[in-house]
């Protein structure tokens, strides 16, 4: 079980090897990178069963929390582990013939968002954050164009801004509790966190962690970068990267603000985002830029949806959260050879029918159209605003469905374009690798529907351990058990 | 037995009576325009030497089969609903259909004669067609509304149910002055009269939708006319004057009710259609809802 | 060019009864005919400026049972009422051809009969009966009403008397009135309307009917069979 | 295994037949059998039609705590009965002559392709009228609004993509009103399946009734076209292939009444929604309802009066008549709801048909502009029948079935004192007669064009369904009592009481209707009027199109002697006016509007100082702290974890 450290380590030790092995030997760099994310899938697959049954909390270096620095590892935080490495590995940079510092970056992004999912203090998500701050920045310039540059450059300004009020948040939440741990944090919130400083904490906390997961005020870096890097990047920051980001800071809000307050700030800079996104996708007339910006909106529906009080919201976040990081890759894939004006994928349809059917089957879940699993995302999602009473849920209520006909409406003028009788295209072939990608993605969404009952279980499963408090507590200190009887405990 | 024999009576008589009927009354309204107009008019039988002479021509053209079918529908149809017109003595199958079945029976032959009149492949007759159903837009909403009013009022849409309240009771011209009086503006369009006749306009659009018939298919329509004008006189007396309890009532009291419209005519000249449409989309439609609202 | 007068009047009928109620109330329908005429007043000239006297209040003539109506194919009587240019008695052949049967044609002003005050204009047809078989002329210039009545009454009398044939002749006869025609008009005179159709549906042509005139139409004439109503797949 | 499972999967397993083999020419007879199949499926459940009990399926689903079952009741199977019985003419009539010359047009592939959104859309529309809950209903409902999208999307014309694209958002924004209103079902009852919240619905307030009666009035609605959301309709149904009209434009709009008959009329309960008044006025939610229908049978119908398209005027009529029935349905005395549930099958047979005709028309001439038609009486006569019979029954006149449901949306409005709606009505039905003439004369009367003189009769494959479906308006509007039945069944299962009729109609002591007579004296008039016509009169003679007054001027083939453009002139000229595109420019004011958000949303991610902006925020934050925020005294002390521990477990 404590094998899990070496998800963090391993690719973080391997990100500084390579640079140096590659001076001996290029290949075995290279190998060493992929072996090293081959490996940590190997480790998940092997803890999986285990926490399966029970969550674990993992002092490093025997030093028991609160002191010490711990990981906690639950179903959720092994999922979201799982998808780096299988993700990584999917979006590497094979293709092109990139210069050994990418991949070495790309092994320092493993390595920090492993850190951050599974780190179980705010000291550590706060250093990891960083490290995979940095190395995103790096990554986006290393793209070597002209306006990767600039983007990267936009990026890291918010970033560090992001990074600033984020340290605030922190110290805000230590200087009124005087603790860093989580578990600890959670027991004190009551007691401390739970007034306006707390608030404000949370409130930094929330927009630094959102310069990543795209939330409203702090996204406009989204489309540069987007549009500028390679779709793999683009895949992996917008499905991948967008989505740790999100799970860290519905964590922090789970332990440490349950407040309807600070709730209802998330929800609502989450309806901004929805609507902002959703309308300016709608005047995108450039297939990334377009997807970014849906990528935005339905970061905000994702945002919207864990705000919601209670498990509905917690499985209505998950499931949309999930179903985004399988979509909107596969889009971004797609993306590759369709980049550039709309106009140009006219009638591409005759071309390349399977591809655009494949497009209208990842679209048609992306708008939750039944029985797709985007649907069910949606449906959850509804189903929890509606039975809260707060006038944000109420707007979000009304907001979503608005966002969605927006959606509609542009995705389907695009598909208008892809289905027209003439035949200009002017676009490019897909990589296999991307098609290949794209077309497992729509295969993974039909499989669920096809298992709806069990995907459906797991999402209830999944969403108890995120929301349970309790749950969270025990694990970490499990004194708690001894403590206090008759407690209710989840599995 | 005797109800089968009694029915057959009744289908062979009714429409025979109204064709008679309508004949004089043919003749009163081209009576009433010459006297109006200080001319002797016509001679007693003319309307009838106007339809054997009709249906004597030697020769007659026919646009197809549709073009003689719209005949048989016109006259046919007006037969069929004076079927379900009550009168004196004999009901027919109004019990069958009510006022709602016999006002869309009557659009049976307008129907017919439109179908007929367009294989004419004449744009005259295709444009009187179109006015004259612009027309009938035009009186049957005020006519609606007035049925409904009068259906409202006696919980019935029988028309020999409010025949017989109205005998029992009183007239409904009394209990209704309003709808009855829209019931008569109404009756005016309905029966194609000056100064809602334009479409057919002899002048402008050659009598419209006649401009292709000749002999029988003229006499048919002078035949639809008979009926035409004895099914306006009897639906309204029924509607309004409670019907009759014997033949010489009934008939004074249809010949009145198509008498009045006949005289308002001839001084009048003719709106233009869609001046009829604002015309009969205002006053009577006013009166007949104010007199709804007070029925109801 | 036939005399005023001489209208080419041919008694017998024609040859098969189409109508079953002309074959057994026959006297009945033609005194309906007679006092049931609905005419159409083609105005050609200044003669129709004492039509309206006529129909009005001072003479009331739907007193005998005239009336006016507004096409040829409701109207029984055609009255020509003055000069006939070239250009309009093509108007007034075409006119008279799509009236219906029993049919009659009143030349009404000197004009109709001889050309009259016409008499030297190129332009002008001068005897109407040299086109159209002409029931009736009410010579003046212009007849009074109390003339046009008479010249009605004059028809009626001849029509209840079984004696108002003179369409049947425009049937029996067509290649004299087609020749003439042609012969105003030019060979590519023709009419939509189909005469020897109608004469043999009616069973009315007889060997005049056909001729040189009429076989100079038929080189150049339209097909005018009309469009049957048919059912192929 | 009950019926319905074997309905279904038949219908499924059909479908993925068609697909696969749709290259081939065999998919047209496949079709035919698999509609038929069908058909004897459900006359198997035709203990449905006459009050049986709901058949189940065994197939239920259970997802996210919610239970998924499907069955099939009264209503639905007298839906179903339409719709699969519409696929089967509409089949038979794609089936022939017309797959030879669409393959030509297009390709084999394409037809391939209607066939088989032919047979998704009845195995889709099967499936909504089969849910049992509202889950299933919407899984259903999305699964007809996508099956329809691929039927209109087949039309590869600018005008089509343009009407289905519109169609598609419009039917978004429905499944999204339909889905907030499910999910404010679910949190105001707890549950979604229907027998639950019929108990829950009395614990409801007003307001939340009304709330989700105008959700669900909203998304059921948009799919019906009522105002205002009609726009969608008329052109997207047009615009798609011929027999895809003729099935679209029948039945699939109406799935949007079964909708609201179940959950308006069904669960919620008219006498429930009757008893929400609207403040400020006389109405309530029912009223508003049935207002809703009468204004949707005015003013498409008077749009469709407008057009100069055939499709277009069909398809108008239909958002027009989806009217009548919304407004018989919500009249809610049993005689009103039989007239709105009956209008459905009237409706979906005679606009078969009509559209059957047009289409029969387009397959010869090769258009259905009205400009380029005319007098096609005498090369289509049969064509022209089933059109004139069509359009007797679409404007409701006797003997044919359209009257029967109209008669009983009158009869109802008139016992129930409604005037007003009356009006609306009957101003409907004025509408309908205007336009359906226009329709019969400018296609089939007037002159014909030199062009179609050798037009021919629709070949048998298209007559046969069009000469069917006649035998049917005829033959039930000779005995409506047919109807009826199924009707009752329906009523009945949605609990309202069953209307009480005969064969013939129905009987009412204040004046019923007994169709067998009415017809039997209109056939004993024609025969009277026949007689008079040929026995009294002389014989006529058939004359040519240009032997014809003109005033005296000789017709030739060169000028057109017809009356076609602007038809109803002088009543244009007094309304026209009134066609303010009111909706239209609402639409497009909509569609300004997010395009002016969308704009202004841009502008903030296109601006160039994004740190100025991220440090705005942190401003703000910050001074949210010092204005709210005193440090506390013990800065830097590690709390214990005894603290939380002494503190207990938050709660």
């Amino acid at each position: 079980m404590d094998n899990i450290v070496l998800l963090v380590v391993l690719p973080l030790l391997a990100a500084f090897l390579m640079p140096v092995l590659a001076r001996f030997s290029e290949v075995v760099a290279r190998v060493l990178g992929l072996s090293v994310l081959v490996f940590a899938i190997a480790i998940i697959i092997n803890v999986w069963p285990q926490v399966n049954s029970q969550a674990t909390s993992i002092a490093i270096g025997g030093f028991m929390p609160p002191i010490g620095i711990s990981f906690y590892v639950d179903q959720v935080s092994i999922l979201f582990a799982l998808a780096i490495p299988v993700m990584v590995l999917l979006f590497w940079p094979w293709q092109r013939k990139t210069s050994i510092r990418e991949y070495s970056l790309m092994m320092l992004l493993t390595a920090s968002s492993s850190g951050l999912v599974l780190s179980g203090d705010l000291f550590n998500i706060y250093v990891f954050y960083e490290l995979l701050a940095v190395a995103s920045y790096s990554l986006i310039a290393v793209q070597g164009r002209a306006v990767s540059i600039a983007a990267s450059f936009r990026y890291l300004l918010m970033g560090s801004v992001g990074s600033v009020m984020m340290l605030l948040g922190i110290a805000i939440i230590y200087t009124q509790t005087g603790t860093l741990n989580l578990a600890h944090l959670s027991l004190l919130a009551p007691l401390h966190l739970d007034n306006m400083a707390g608030l404000a904490a949370f409130a930094l906390i929330l927009v630094g962690m959102g310069v990543k997961a795209e939330l409203f005020p702090v996204n406009n870096w989204v489309p540069e970068v987007y549009g500028s890097v390679s779709s793999n990047l683009a895949a992996l920051m917008a499905g991948l990267l967008s989505k740790l980001a999100v799970i860290v800071v519905v964590r922090i809000m789970v332990l440490l603000f349950p407040q309807p307050e600070a709730m209802q700030l998330m929800a609502m800079l989450g309806i901004l985002g929805v609507i902002t996104g959703e309308l300016v996708a709608w005047r995108a007339r450039d297939f990334v830029r377009m997807l970014s910006f849906s990528s935005i909106g339905q970061l905000g529906l994702i945002f919207l949806a864990f705000s919601i009080p209670g498990d509905t919201g917690m499985m209505a976040g998950i499931a949309l959260a999930l179903h985004h990081m399988v979509v909107k890759p596969a889009l971004f894939m797609l993306a590759t050879g369709w980049s550039g004006s709309l106009e140009n994928l006219s009638g591409v349809a005759r071309r390349s029918p399977l591809t655009v059917l494949l497009f209208v089957l990842l679209i048609l879940s992306l708008l939750g159209i039944p029985p797709l699993p985007g649907f069910w995302a949606k449906y959850l999602l509804m189903v929890g605003l509606a039975g809260q009473d707060s006038a944000v849920y109420t707007l979000g209520m009304i907001a979503v469905p608005l966002a969605m006909i927006v959606e509609i409406a542009y995705l389907f003028r695009l598909v208008m374009i892809m289905y027209r009788k003439e035949d200009t295209v002017k676009v490019k072939a897909h990589s296999k690798w991307g098609l290949a990608i794209a077309a497992s993605a729509g295969a993974a969404l039909i499989a669920i529907v096809l298992q709806l009952q069990p995907a459906g279980d797991k999402l209830t499963t999944l969403a108890q351990q995120l929301s349970d408090r309790n749950y969270y507590i025990m694990t970490v200190f499990p004194q708690f058990h001894t403590a206090e009887t008759g407690m209710q405990s989840i599995k | 037995m005797s109800t089968i024999t009694e029915l057959l009576t009744e289908l062979f008589l009714m429409p025979l009576i109204a064709f008679m009927v309508g004949l004089a009354m043919v003749l009163m309204l081209r009576k009433i325009g010459a006297r109006l107009q200080r001319r002797v008019g016509p001679p007693l039988l003319q309307p009838i030497f106007d339809i054997v002479k009709l249906y004597g021509k030697d020769t007659q053209v026919s646009h197809g089969l549709i073009h003689d079918i719209g005949l048989v529908m016109a006259v046919g149809g007006y037969v069929a609903a004076e079927i379900f017109l009550p009168v004196p003595g004999m009901d027919g199958i109004a019990d069958k259909g009510g006022i709602i079945t016999l006002s869309y029976v009557m659009m049976v032959p307008s129907l017919g004669l439109a179908l007929g009149v367009g294989q004419c492949a004449n744009p005259n007759g295709s444009i009187g067609i179109s006015r004259a159903l612009t027309a009938m837009l035009a009186y049957d909403i005020p006519f609606i509304i007035v049925v409904f009013g009068v259906a409202a009022h006696y919980q019935s849409t029988s028309l020999v149910g409010m025949i017989e309240y109205q005998q029992a009771h009183q007239w409904g011209i009394f209990e209704m002055p309003l709808l009855a009086a829209a019931g008569l503006f109404a009756l005016q369009g309905m029966m194609g009269k000056q100064p809602f006749e334009i479409y057919v306009a002899p002048a402008e659009i050659a009598t419209g939708p006649m401009v292709e018939m000749s002999g029988k298919y003229m006499g048919g329509l002078f035949v639809m006319q008979t009926f035409q004008l004895y099914t306006a006189g009897v639906l309204y007396t029924s509607l309004f004057l409670g019907g009759g309890s014997n033949w010489f009532e009934f008939l004074l009291k249809i010949f009145v009710v198509v008498a009045i419209p006949m005289s308002v005519a001839f001084v009048f000249p003719r709106y233009r259609t869609e001046d009829m449409v604002r015309i009969m989309w205002k006053w009577p439609v006013m009166a007949a809802l104010i007199g709804i609202a007070f029925v109801l | 060019m036939s005399k005023i007068g001489n209208i080419p009047v041919n008694a017998q009928a024609g040859k098969k009864r189409t109508n079953p109620l002309a074959g057994v109330f026959d006297e009945l329908v033609q005194f309906c005919q007679s006092r049931s005429m609905f005419m159409l007043h083609y105005c050609t000239g200044c003669g129709a400026i004492e039509l309206p006297p006529a129909m009005t209040s001072r003479f009331d003539m739907e007193r005998l049972g005239i009336q006016p109506m507004v096409t040829p194919r409701q109207a029984d009587i055609l009255l020509v009422t003055g000069y006939v240019s070239v250009k309009t008695l093509k108007r007034v052949i075409l006119t008279y051809e799509q009236m219906q049967s029993p049919k009659y044609v009143i030349g009404i002003c000197s004009c109709t009969v001889n050309g009259g005050m016409y008499w030297q204009s190129y332009a002008t047809a001068k005897v109407l009966n040299e086109y159209l078989p002409v029931d009736v002329y009410i010579a003046g210039c212009m007849p009074r009403p109390e003339a046009v009545i008479e010249g009605m009454r004059r028809l009626m009398r001849n029509i209840e008397e079984g004696k108002g044939h003179a369409w049947k002749d425009y049937f029996q006869r067509y290649d004299y009135y087609l020749g003439n025609q042609q012969h105003l008009f030019g060979d590519d005179w023709q009419t939509p309307t189909d005469i020897i159709g109608e004469a043999r549906h009616y069973g009315l042509e007889t060997e005049q009917t056909y001729g040189e005139h009429t076989r100079i139409l038929e080189q150049h004439q339209q097909p005018l069979e009309p469009h049957k109503m048919r059912i192929k797949f | 295994m009950s019926v319905l499972d074997d309905l279904l999967l038949f219908t499924a397993l059909a479908s993925v037949a068609i697909i696969v083999v749709r290259r081939f020419a065999s998919v047209s007879k496949l079709s035919v059998i698999v509609y038929a199949l069908a058909t004897v499926l459900l006359v198997k459940m035709s203990a449905l039609g006459y009050g049986g009990e709901p058949i189940y399926s065994s197939f239920t689903l259970n997802v996210l705590g919610q239970n998924l079952y499907w069955r099939f009741d009264s209503l639905s199977w007298f839906f179903a009965l339409i719709t699969v019985v519409i696929a089967l003419f509409t089949s038979v009539f794609m089936s022939g002559a017309w797959a030879e010359k669409y393959c030509q047009e297009h390709s084999t592939e394409a037809y391939g392709l209607l066939q088989a959104a032919l047979v998704l859309n009845v195995l889709s529309m099967l499936v909504l009228l089969a849910s049992g809950d509202l889950l299933s209903l919407f899984i259903g409902w999305e699964l007809v609004s996508w099956a329809s999208f691929m039927m209109m999307f087949l039309n590869q014309d600018k005008v089509a993509r343009k009407a289905a694209i519109k169609y598609i958002v419009y039917a978004m924004a429905a499944a999204m009103s339909i889905l907030m209103a499910i999910a404010m079902t679910y949190s105001m009852t707890g549950s979604l399946d229907y027998v639950q919240i019929m108990q829950a619905v009395a614990h409801l307030s007003n307001t939340q009734i009304a709330l989700l009666v105008t959700l669900y009035g909203v998304g059921f609605g948009i799919k019906m076209g009522v105002i205002p959301f009609h726009l969608w309709q008329a052109a997207a149904y047009a615009e798609t292939p011929g027999p895809g009209a003729v099935f679209m434009g029948a039945i699939s709009a109406r799935m949007g009444l079964y909708a609201l008959i179940v959950i308006v009329v069904q669960i919620f309960s008219l006498t429930r929604v009757a008893a929400i008044e609207i403040p400020y006025t006389f109405l309530n939610m029912q009223n508003i309802l049935a207002w809703v229908g009468a204004l949707t049978t005015i003013i498409p119908t008077y749009i469709a009066l407008k057009q100069n398209d055939a499709r277009y005027l069909l398809a108008w009529h239909g958002v027009g008549q989806g009217g009548y029935m919304l407004l018989g349905v919500m009249i809610a005395d049993s005689i009103g709801t039989a007239g709105g549930i009956m209008h459905v099958f009237n409706y979906a047979t005679y606009q078969a048909a009509l559209f059957m005709a047009v289409t029969a028309v387009m397959f010869r001439t090769g258009t259905s502009n009205f400009s380029k038609l005319g007098g096609l009486v005498t090369q289509m006569p049969l064509t022209f029948m089933v059109m004139v019979v069509s359009i007797i029954g679409l404007a409701g006149i006797p003997p044919m079935n359209g009257f029967v449901s109209k008669w009983l949306v009158y009869r109802a409005l008139l016992l129930d004192g409604e005037p007003l709606l009356f009006v609306a009505a009957v101003i409907g039905t004025l509408g309908t007669i205007l336009s359906v003439y226009k329709l019969v004369h400018n296609t089939f009367l007037g002159q014909l064009r030199l062009e179609h003189q050798d037009v021919k009769e629709a070949p048998l494959s298209m007559l046969l369904p069009m000469l069917g479906l006649v035998l049917i308006i005829f033959g039930t509007g000779v005995m409506p009592g047919v109807v009826l039945d199924w009707v009752a069944a329906a009523q009945n299962a949605v609990g309202i009481a069953p209307i009480t009729h005969n064969l013939g109609g129905i009987e009412l002591a204040q004046g019923g209707l007994d169709m067998i007579w009415v017809t039997g004296v209109m056939f004993y008039g024609f025969a009277v009027g026949a007689i008079v016509f040929y026995f009294l009169g002389g014989k006529s003679k058939h004359i040519h199109q240009f032997d014809n007054y003109a005033g005296g001027h000789f017709l030739t083939s060169k000028v057109r002697y017809h009356y076609s453009n602007h038809f109803y002139a002088g009543l244009m000229h007094l309304i026209g006016g009134w066609y303010k595109d009111f909706f239209k420019k609402l639409e497009q004011a909509l569609v300004s509007l997010v395009s002016f958000l969308s704009q202004l949303s841009e502008n903030f991610y296109r601006s160039a100082q994004p740190a100025v902006l991220v440090a705005a925020v942190a401003f703000i934050a910050l001074w949210f702290i010092m204005s709210s925020f005193s440090m506390p005294a013990d800065t830097g002390t590690v709390a214990p974890i005894t603290q939380g521990i002494q503190g207990g477990l938050p709660k």
